[in-house]
């Protein structure tokens, strides 16, 4: 089963529209510390999750908005997170590289770069052990793959057969390195293959191949196959944070990618097979945008957590070691 | 009357303890390199694949970030896993696993995410394992928020910890020192769960507090004797939990005794005895007759030849000499 | 007559360190993720990669336990590295080459492997870059025998720090501050090479010792300031090394002033500060007036809300308070 | 350039009886700590290091006396460091597990699975930069595979075109698990070809076709080629250590591959070949037996090191750390 075309235009409009805000909003001091921009790889998360029952787990990065999103964590909880506030989706402990939602089994953004992995590991470890066809979607990129985390979690997940669906985000760089300087052999699916999972590339800037790839690689592991490695070859538009004065890529290189911007590819799409038409696209613009400035009103007028909260959430409340933080 | 009691050691009441878990939850599963056919590097699980199958006794490959990871994971996802690293020495590295998950999730995700995990390690030098295979960091994890560290040094302790430490909602680190496995006596036959919130006073004494844990406990207590019959009468405290230190039980003694010794197996500086010296002085400045002493392991990697890493540790002599130093 | 000085940054005086030091000696060459054509992760090394190209400014994978030991290997086969770990959060995932190798080798191969390698790493909070981007673990590494930890605090020592590094037989840690990198200052032109045996008294003062180092040491020197202006004269050491600790410059200070506070960005329990206050009370207890205070960072991930990092980490007013309170 | 056979013979002869006197003199309690044998894997180090030359590193495990002999470390330094005496190659202070002797560029036992690849790596960095046609030799088992170190050392020896000879010693287990366990593929060879290295598997119990391989190995990488990496095919005849009850495999099994003794495989051809007869290898088996006696008595008269020496080589002699030892 697969995913209604309209809805994953407005889901990836959603993260577009969010991530332009978020933007805006770092320059003029309100979001503060890193800010990862997701713009450019929309199709992949929405893809993805679009596939995602309530009962499967995500695992994300610190480049996670569009993650989040497509999971359907709510964006007033999200938006108030970049902000700091206490009705953040991690009460302002978090900020944009640490967004949770434990009612969605979203378990987070990790900013250690390749840390999600091991623990994206043990969520499906946990679920095949309680037997449930529940799958862990866990997000990375061509970077992380470098990382001995990469190699030590395929290796496992395929030895125990675990119901791991690596999604690599291959956006040929990390920070400014470019994949030719990061790994020896640049095929990243066929370097998945060998430790034997399935693995294949797909378009990462086409949402309904992305979407198809997701539809077939959750069944294939609900089916028992083991791990699952998909290559989503895509392009980060904006630089790496908002800290990257983009040296380390041409121009060019850039604008050739904005023409197969990933939203306008699959509204064409829909405008050609005639099931969109601008005003329909204006009006779900209109809608999620309108929705974005609600939510960051919302935020503004969010409460502070109060400072004598701070060592709450060290040790669970229900234990003895609560008191003991200073 | 007096309550049965039974020989046994500290390897098989640990190896007790995990079997009374895998019984009565059927969540909590034991994971870690050689825990299965092999039995434990230590011996500690085996037999327990033969009982409780490959599922639940869990053979790794060498993978510690991995399998730590999937410890923290698999708590999340509602088991209760028990992780063996065979050795403290190795668990360097899954420390970014140890300190930026199992150690934050909570805290990052303004209290969503607790992660209940025990990972179980082997720590400590004195079998003439050098340099890496001799590391005391238990003191050194000690510094890292968001963690419980026990040390069990006796059998009770041995045999009760680990089903606290499973119903604790949080993680939970077990150091095992690797030369107290062989250790012999008897145990209450209805042993069982045991607090960890407290050290305990393992000999009253009044005119110094000495302060050790783990492995360094029995030389401690041969120090007291021998203190003793220079006519020196020393309480000693079994610290047991390293975080969170149980303030009142030292800083009580303290004061009653106005003389202090810490024995730390860890490297001297920046080992938890600095810590342990730095509270005392916080809480008990006035009522110290005297600096506080400290007996730690050399600063260097742990040498092979055994005169060598004996001199390296803390002995029974340099503990009764730190004590004696304390009367002034 | 006055020397030439020329208007810099803490990051400038890095980037000229590195310089020379690449221009004056070919066995020297710079490691690490992005120090190349992005031009490091806070444009430290922006235009080296021009200068002395990829051979020599050389990009890494994200592999840090795998270059961080190819740093060691290659000082050990005669080159000079400079590793260049982004931040002190992740070289967690290099701590068992740092341990097992950098700082075990010289003493595991009975003193024929010196490892002349220099480790540089950005520390510390302030930047709401919460719980995986906050630590301050140098004190942390300090504990680790065999590695010389130094942590530049000025602009002399931005520039000065890393040649006498070089120049170390054995592996050198320099932690730079995150907060620092913009700092402005004057700096003699012909700055160079500065000592890393000795702490220094960046304001001397005769009521009360203020220990910092790093990121802590404007903030101290301002409660310096707060505290004069009330009466109370305050001597600040800047540590700068932070092992081998200078124990003659902290307790020399101490015993005049005979009160003191410790600094620590750190977390509080088993913080380096405690290894200062364990000291002090060892080599100058009968001196002092009262106890030893720690101001600390408080012991949890550091949040993200710019009100809860704030209240997280040591600023004037509590460093003023806790001064305050060494006078009872 | 390949051995002489009768060469690899009489190393792997003097290994063999080496590590036999180690395991009385470990059983009667004159050898201490944790002891690793290697009998049954002597044609690997043997073979390995005949093609190494002076300015050649080799980084070996804590299973290193064969890795030790091979590469020409004098037997009295080894058998005095079994011993922890000062005039052991270490000076007492690593014992069996830290064997070093850099004047032959033997940079040691590491007791850390996999944590010598990353030094290795550095070694053969340290070379490649200074224009030394030297091969670095790091020697590592089936397991350490495993590690993420593995992958990170390999990634980066190909994308740098390294000169790093890696020797995988594939005894099948890595303590007490069985390769299948251990990994998801269990062609080694394969698995290291993924990463763009030349990669082959070969026959660890044959002296002659591992020093033909090393050969061609060593010959690539100076011409060039970046690293090779080398399954070594073996079976460790002995337990993991003399901790280990050996519980896991069955006494058929070990019986089976005794009989494939690479010693005897070797002294069988040379005999047929008419090179070797009885007399000879008597003789030759009677001089390394003389000779690793002799190193005993050295070894046992041997002083040991003074106490007071403890605080030596934390930091070098010429450091003003040096004094800050306690
Ligand atoms: C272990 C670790 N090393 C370095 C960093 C700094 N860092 C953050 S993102 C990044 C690049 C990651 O690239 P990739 O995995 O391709 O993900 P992308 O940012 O391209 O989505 C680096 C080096 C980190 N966060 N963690
Ligand atoms: C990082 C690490 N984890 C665990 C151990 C304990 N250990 C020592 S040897 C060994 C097995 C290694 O197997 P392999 O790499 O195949 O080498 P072999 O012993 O078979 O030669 C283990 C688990 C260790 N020394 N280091
Ligand atoms: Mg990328
Ligand atoms: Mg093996």
């Amino acid at each position: 089963m697969t995913a209604d075309p309209l809805d994953l235009l407005g889901t990836m409009l959603l993260i577009r529209r969010f991530e332009e805000r978020c933007a805006e909003l770092y320059s003029n001091g309100q979001i503060r510390g890193f800010l990862h921009l997701y713009v450019g790889e929309e199709a992949v998360a929405t893809g993805i999750c679009a596939e995602l029952t309530e009962t499967d787990s995500v695992v994300s990065t610190y480049r996670e908005h569009g993650h989040a999103l497509a999971r359907g964590v709510p964006l007033e909880s999200l938006m108030a997170e970049m902000f700091g506030k206490v009705s953040g989706c991690s009460r302002g402990r978090g900020g944009s590289m640490h967004l949770f939602d434990r009612s969605r089994r979203f378990a987070g953004g990790n900013a250690v770069v390749a840390g999600g992995l091991p623990l994206a590991l043990g969520l499906a470890l946990g679920d095949a052990m309680q037997g449930r066809p529940a799958v862990t979607a866990c997000f990375f990129g061509d970077g992380a793959m470098a990382e001995g985390e990469f190699h030590e979690v395929l290796n496992l997940a395929v030895l125990w057969r675990l119901p791991l669906l690596l999604c690599c985000e291959n956006n040929l760089y990390a920070m400014g390195t470019a994949i030719a300087k990061e790994h020896g052999r640049t095929e990243l699916a066929l370097r998945a293959a060998s430790y034997g999972a399935t693995a294949w590339p797909v378009d990462g800037m086409d949402a309904i191949a992305v979407n198809r790839a997701a539809a077939q690689a959750v069944d294939e592991i609900r089916g028992g196959s083991g791990p699952v490695f998909l290559e989503l070859q895509t392009y980060r538009f904006r630089a790496h944070s908002m800290y990257d004065p983009d040296r380390y890529r041409t121009k060019d290189e850039v604008a050739r990618w904005r023409e197969r911007d990933p939203i306008e590819l699959l509204a064409a799409r829909l405008r050609a097979d005639g099931s969109l038409d601008d005003d329909a696209l204006a009006a779900t613009d209109a809608r999620v945008t309108a929705q974005v400035a609600a939510a960051i009103e919302q935020a503004e007028r969010g409460e502070e957590e109060a400072v004598a909260e701070l060592t709450r959430f060290v040790y669970s409340e229900s234990s003895t070691a609560a008191g003991s933080v200073r | 009357m007096k309550a049965k009691t039974v020989e046994t050691t500290y390897r098989e009441a640990l190896r007790e303890a995990l079997r009374e878990a895998l019984r009565e939850d059927e969540r909590v599963f034991l994971m870690g390199e050689d825990v299965g056919s092999y039995g434990g590097c230590f011996a500690v699980s085996l037999g327990l694949l033969e009982e409780f199958g490959p599922e639940r006794i869990r053979d790794t490959p060498l993978s510690e970030s991995a399998f730590v990871g999937a410890g923290i994971g698999a708590a999340i996802q509602g088991m209760r896993p028990i992780v063996e690293v065979m050795t403290v020495n190795f668990s360097l590295l899954a420390l970014d696993q140890i300190m930026n998950n199992a150690a934050s999730l909570l805290h990052m995700s303004g209290g969503q995410y607790d992660v209940p995990v025990v990972i179980r390690m082997t720590t400590g030098a004195g079998r003439q394992l050098a340099a890496q295979h001799s590391h005391s960091l238990e003191g050194w994890y000690a510094h890292i928020p968001g963690l419980r560290i026990v040390t069990p040094a006796t059998l009770e302790d041995a045999r009760g910890m680990l089903a606290t430490a499973l119903r604790d909602p949080d993680p939970v680190l077990i150091f095992e020192h690797g030369s107290l496995y062989n250790l012999k006596g008897k145990l209450r036959a209805d042993a069982g769960a045991v607090d960890i919130d407290h050290a305990a006073v393992r000999r009253p004494g009044d005119d110094v507090t000495l302060i050790a844990y783990g492995g360094m406990l029995a030389r401690t207590l041969e120090a007291a004797e021998a203190l003793d019959a220079e006519g020196m009468s020393a309480e000693v405290v079994d610290l047991r939990t390293l975080r969170p230190l149980d303030d009142a039980t030292i800083i009580g003694s303290v004061r009653r005794t106005h003389r202090a010794v810490v024995v730390d197996e860890g490297w001297r500086s920046g080992s938890l005895s600095a810590e342990i010296v730095a509270r005392i002085q916080e809480q008990a400045f006035y009522d110290l007759d005297g600096p506080v002493e400290r007996v730690c392991s050399a600063e260097v990697p742990m040498p092979y030849a055994q005169q060598l890493e004996a001199a390296a540790l803390p002995q029974v002599d340099s503990i009764v000499a730190a004590a004696r130093r304390t009367k002034g």
